[in-house]
């Protein structure tokens, strides 16, 4: 691994983190009339919810005061104070609702990864039959549908008319459990539902991924080569075929975590699930800026560290690449 | 003999380019380094070589397709390394190139018609009304049909000879004296070759035309060129009359060459002494010295030191040997 | 001349693909019910007309939400809307996109270092999240959401269109006319352009389902027009007055049917573009 | 002893314009350690010819004919059955400088992976087993623990090489095996390819569009053109005495520096389209002796002598 490499790599992610910090930095400030109430947006706030502003981002100063202060405050991981939850700060609420959203966004990658390699290669495998083209059908139909509409559904016949679901939040509220294994049991009976919503919504774009790349690979010199080989089919689709085809959807998932956890708004809305998506979809709701401008920094950050988590993985996978 | 093209230490340096993540292209330094020679009015000069060998770059340079690092190249006494757009394009119209790929370098979407009418309509020479009767005329020329149904056809419905024969014609539209042919047959069908190579020395003797032909065939070299500059990473390691180098060729990679073309009647003692160093390897820098040296067998001590000159040996027989003068 | 066979190999080809057939009939479809919104509407889609929470019957076939608005006008008014945002933001986007594309693609050098630097940023920065935190200062608004997804979605067309267009120009025949004494300006509009504005039409299209789909989504957050209501917006007071509690699942079902229908209609017409101009240029 | 015998075999591939017989109708013998080659221009079958005895068709399938190793049906052998015979008993030297070799893999792993598929070696055995082949190919055995894209050209062909004879098969057939080389290295693969196939006494199917390269590699020849055989025999009576005018048009275009200098011929036009060959011969549009018959009925191959036969009119009625 070169240093050139390793420099090229983290200047882009400080790029990135920069620019969102000017992004949060100018939105407010951008907007016309009273700095408080364009910071706000207008929204009713108490006497000291609003003098508390005008001192946290300095208001009253001028701009580049305003934004070494934001600099450093940010880098400090000080978010400023929810708006809605005054006066605890940012940072602890989104620490608090992260991990539950881990938990529905990463079970459910790990079903559209499954489930879209296996559909890949089989289609891919008979590419331009019958059973290709249906595969793509309900890859493209499922993809388009919104994805909180399906939740709805989802919700609608498995929680409210089949009822094998509960309606909503991520453990029963009030409940005391006999043991840690009743209440882990208890968590993923709540959280069943969002990870098949996601994992249903979401599982065609590993498909289309994996279909196209592995049309492309069945063509190559070495899969003839394999076939030659005399190897069974099993082997030449996954051995040789689908472990080539694979990296194009591993530099996918790695992007997709943090799409997925942006996605999770709207998951989290519909089975009111306590993580950063309701959390975000509150926010909206009463206007909590802070509160939103937080959640857009978490995300960025967490969109670097999943390009570098790919990077790396590239290394194992891919012999070729040298960085 | 009438020099129309004159080369003075052309050299081309491309930057060892690692590239992004996703891309997994490396490029080696395929440079031209210092060559210089002369082209004399109405011959074939032939430029021979492996792949890497910094011919194609070469011929790009000569039509200034690719800027030059340092060096010149006149033709005609201009120098074209210093000319400006508006005189680049009017030389355009005396030099001209024939591509290797019959496939790629034919807009797929453009009819026989247009393809072949475009370097009129960039050139704005020749009015509208007898623009096809030029087009016409100058697919007769290359012995193509002139039929309106041919016309419309588009590259995809011709082939792979036919289009190389539109590829002449293009070149010849505007009236080139200078033509760089970048191995102009080695995609096709060995019958549909001979057609080619045949049209194309028929041409120059029937329009008076200069070519450059660049092979890495040295056969085809020593029946189409009336001489022949062997290249070996980037550099010109013989040059001379073709019947000369051929026959006797004097620097031990144009033996080496020699030696691995195959015969065609079968024979037994081909390649006899082509040993374990034959590959050519792979470099970021040529090695010191005599580039060749690694794989030289007769290379002695100061092989390894000095960088030959080219230096002619015989009457206009070049050869950059140290062994060899 | 080749426009026309290309232009009738072209029907040719398109129509074997049964999806795409079947999006265009929808897409035209829904198009003509969004203007002849006010003759296919039965009933106000925003005054009552009839008693909360009705279910499907002869006078409402579709039912009533919670304040008795017959959902089936609703629908088709809606159909304005979701269509509006997705052409004009899809437009927008389009624009932009591969105005830049173009541009860094073709002159290289600093612009495009330049150019890209900013795209690759504009890339990776989430855009859900972005869209959300503009919209919410912004205030709730189709003109809102328009502006928000324009500003974030141009970079993923200008890097296809740069790429493109990067193809093209180091492509064989480019050269050729470059060693015929061709211009800038001549190769581009004889040769980059054909060869390129195929995929900028695929592309389009698909630029318009994503518009639809985060239009639907930004809506279904609150950050619609309460007021013109869109397939989202009716979601979001669906979804906020409990809906699927009180069993109307003729509230829930419908609208995202329509989403659902228009995008993926999208999606199959600019999958079978992209297919067809794709294989003019990789074929060899 | 005659290892394989091909008898009136026909594969065409299916396109939305009807069929493309690619190859029509073609019968030969190859004996025990023979060498022979197969040649013609792209499109002509030699390569569908070749992949039909490994059946790997993609796209279009064996439509008619016999093919008999050892006197074993091939063509009538289930999947499972036939997958016992490749590279046991057929294996496969494509052109490796082009991605034959998967680039994911160390050279070994590949190796190894076709020792181990077909037998019961144990796995350190079959590594030894491959380091044992790469040095019978003049590479060095710690060459297999690197990845594809780390050889040279020319070595990645030796490698393929060395995959080929993992398991001493009965034939090999080489598709193309030192079209993307440079000549000097052309030369080593093309010698060290026919020193093995005397020492190891194994039959091979060389492929190549280059005559020249047939010439110095093979025992016998067979010419195609347009899916059928033109014309076959020993490489001295055939390069010397060649009686198919498309065998001479082939040898009349190659630029011969060893000989005297004439123009080169080829031959007018281009191969045909083979969804609708011509009529008759197929080469009669281009052929310069073509009459009234070529374009009626198609020759029939006849033996000439006991190691030459051509399909001509030319011939059948005596010159």
């Amino acid at each position: 691994m070169s240093s050139r490499w390793l420099f090229r790599r983290l200047t882009s992610g400080v790029m990135v983190l920069f620019a969102a910090m000017i992004i949060n930095f100018a939105i407010p400030r951008a907007m016309p009339g009273d700095p408080v109430d364009s910071f706000t947006s207008g929204v009713k706030l108490t006497a000291e919810a609003r003098q508390a502003i005008v001192e946290r981002f300095g208001l009253d100063k001028p701009l580049w005061v305003q934004f070494a202060r934001y600099f450093v405050n940010t880098l400090k991981g000080d978010f400023g104070v929810s708006f809605y939850y005054f006066p605890k700060p940012v940072l602890n609420i989104m620490m608090q609702a992260l991990p539950w959203t881990l938990l529905i966004v990463v079970s459910a990658m790990i079903f559209q990864v499954i489930i879209g390699y296996f559909l890949g290669v089989a289609a891919a495998w008979r590419v331009g039959t019958r059973f290709d083209s249906i595969i793509q059908t309900v890859s493209i139909t499922v993809f388009s549908s919104p994805i909180f509409w399906v939740a709805m559904v989802f919700l609608y016949v498995f929680g409210f008319q089949l009822e094998w679901f509960p309606l909503g939040g991520n453990y029963t509220a009030g409940e005391s459990y006999p043991n840690t294994f009743a209440f882990l049991l208890d968590v993923m009976k709540h959280a069943a539902l969002p990870i098949a919503t996601l994992a249903f919504s979401r599982f065609a774009v590993y498909q289309v991924l994996m279909r196209n790349t592995m049309v492309g690979v069945l063509r190559e010199q070495y899969i003839v080569t394999a076939e030659a080989k005399g190897m069974g089919q099993f082997r030449v689709k996954h051995r040789h075929a689908a472990r080539n085809a694979m990296l194009p959807m591993i530099t996918f998932a790695g992007v997709s975590l943090t799409i997925q956890i942006g996605g999770s708004v709207f998951i989290e809305t519909v089975f009111s699930y306590p993580g950063i998506g309701k959390l975000i979809f509150d926010s909206v709701i009463s206007r909590d800026y802070p509160m939103l401008q937080g959640c857009f920094f978490l995300f960025s950050l967490l969109v670097i560290i999943g390009t570098i988590v790919v990077d790396f993985l590239y290394l194992f996978l891919d012999p070729r690449i040298k960085y | 003999m009438e020099t129309i093209y004159k080369v003075e230490e052309l050299k081309k340096l491309f930057p060892v380019k690692r590239r992004g993540i996703f891309e997994r292209t490396r490029r080696y330094i395929h440079a031209v380094d210092e060559v210089s020679f002369n082209i004399n009015k109405g011959e074939t000069f032939g430029i021979v070589g492996e792949s890497g060998c910094g011919k194609t770059t070469l011929a790009r340079m000569l039509l200034r397709l690719e800027e030059p690092t340092s060096g010149k190249i006149f033709f005609k006494g201009q120098d074209i390394t210093s000319v400006d757009r508006q005189e680049l394009k009017n030389l355009r119209k005396k030099m001209q190139m024939i591509f290797q790929d019959p496939y790629s370098s034919l807009d797929p979407r453009k009819t026989i018609y247009n393809l072949v009418a475009e370097p009129l309509k960039v050139h704005k020479v020749v009015q509208d009304g007898t623009r096809e009767e030029k087009v016409k005329e100058t697919l007769a020329l290359v012995d193509l049909p002139t039929t309106e149904e041919f016309l419309g056809k588009v590259p995809d419905e011709l082939s792979g000879g036919q289009r190389q024969r539109i590829g002449i014609a293009r070149a010849l539209i505007l009236g080139a004296e200078f033509i760089v042919a970048d191995e102009p047959v080695s995609m096709l069908d060995a019958s549909v070759k001979a057609g080619i190579t045949s049209l194309m020395i028929d041409l120059k003797q029937r329009i008076g035309l200069t070519y450059v032909f660049i092979t890495h065939e040295i056969g085809l070299a020593y029946y189409t060129c009336d001489r022949i500059a062997v290249m070996y990473l980037g550099k010109i390691v013989e040059l001379g009359n073709a019947e000369e180098v051929i026959r006797k060729p004097l620097h031990p990679y144009t033996q080496l060459l020699m030696e691995a073309i195959p015969p065609l009647q079968p024979d037994e003692q081909w390649g006899k002494t082509i040993t374990e160093r034959g590959e050519l390897p792979l470099f970021d820098e040529p090695p010191k010295g005599c580039r060749f040296h690694p794989r030289c067998p007769a290379a002695k001590d100061p092989c390894s030191m000095d960088e030959p000159e080219l230096k002619e040996i015989t009457q206009g027989h070049h050869v950059a040997c140290l062994e060899s003068w | 001349m080749p426009k026309k066979k290309a232009i009738i190999e072209f029907c040719r080809v398109y129509k074997q693909r049964k999806t795409a057939v079947f999006g265009f009939v929808v897409v035209v479809v829904f198009f003509l019910a969004a203007v002849f919104a006010p003759f296919i509407a039965p009933h106000s889609p925003r005054e009552g007309s009839g008693i909360p929470f009705d279910p499907p019957s002869k006078e409402h076939w579709l039912g009533t939400n919670d304040v008795g608005v017959d959902i089936f006008s609703e629908l088709v008014y809606s159909a304005r809307v979701s269509l509006t945002v997705g052409f004009v933001a899809a437009s927008a986007v389009v624009i932009i996109g591969s105005l830049i594309g173009l541009i860094s693609g073709f002159f290289g050098g600093f612009l495009d270092e330049f150019l890209m630097r900013i795209t690759e940023i504009v890339l990776v920065l989430p855009r859900l999240p972005l869209m959300i935190v503009m919209a919410a200062y912004l205030g709730p608004g189709m003109w809102t959401i328009i502006f928000v997804y324009s500003v974030v979605g141009w970079a993923t067309l200008a890097r296809q269109v740069r790429s493109q267009v990067l193809s093209v120009k180091e492509s064989d025949f480019v050269e050729a006319s470059r060693a015929i004494g061709a211009s800038n300006s001549h190769i581009i509009i004889s040769h980059i352009m054909p060869n390129v504005w195929g995929v900028i039409i695929a592309n389009a299209i698909m630029e318009v389902m994503f518009a639809i789909l985060v239009e639907a989504g930004l809506s279904f957050l609150g950050l619609g027009d309460p007021v013109h209501k869109s397939w989202g917006v009716m979601l979001y007071f669906a979804q906020i007055q409990g809906a699927f509690l009180l069993g109307t699942w003729w509230w829930i079902f419908p609208p995202g049917v329509c989403i659902a229908l228009l995008s993926s209609s999208f999606n199959f017409i600019g999958t079978a573009l992209n297919d067809l101009f794709g294989l003019k240029l990789g074929k060899r | 002893m005659t290892l394989l015998s091909v008898e009136n075999l026909k594969t065409y591939y299916s396109t939305s314009s009807g069929f493309v017989k690619a190859v029509d109708g073609v019968s030969f013998n190859l004996e025990k350690g023979e060498s022979l080659g197969l040649a013609g221009e792209s499109g002509c079958g030699k390569s569908t010819l070749g992949f039909s005895l490994m059946r790997l068709i993609k796209g279009g399938e064996v439509v008619g004919g016999d093919i008999k190793l050892n006197g074993m049906p091939l063509l009538e052998m289930s999947d499972r059955e036939f997958n016992r015979i490749r590279w046991e008993k057929i294996s496969l030297i494509s052109q490796a400088a082009m991605g034959a070799l998967n680039p994911v893999y160390r050279i070994g792993t590949q190796i190894v992976e076709a020792i181990k598929v077909h037998t019961k070696t144990k796995k350190s055995e079959a590594w030894e087993r491959a380091e044992d082949l790469l040095r019978q190919v003049e590479i060095d055995p710690s060459r297999a623990f690197n990845y594809p894209h780390e050889l040279s050209g020319g070595m990645r062909q030796r490698a393929m090489i060395a995959m080929a004879l993992a398991l001493d098969p009965d034939l090999i057939i080489a598709d193309e095996p030192t079209t993307a080389l440079d000549v000097v290295t052309q030369v080593q693969v093309l010698k060290l390819l026919r020193a093995l196939q005397r020492k190891l006494d194994v039959s091979i199917i060389l492929i190549s569009h280059d005559l020249s390269i047939l010439g110095q590699a093979c025992d016998r020849v067979i010419i195609m053109y347009a899916g059928k055989i033109a014309e076959i025999g020993n490489v001295e009576v055939l390069f010397k005495n060649p009686l198919h005018p498309y065998t001479q048009a082939l040898l009349d275009s190659f630029p011969d520096i060893k000989g005297d200098k004439k123009p080169l011929t080829g031959l007018p036009g281009s191969p045909p389209d083979l969804l609708d060959p011509p009529s008759g011969c197929r080469l009669h549009p281009r052929c310069p002796e073509a009459r009234n018959i070529c374009q009626e009925t198609e020759p029939q191959i006849i033996d000439v002598s006991s190691n030459h036969s051509v399909a001509c009119h030319m011939v059948d009625q005596g010159g």
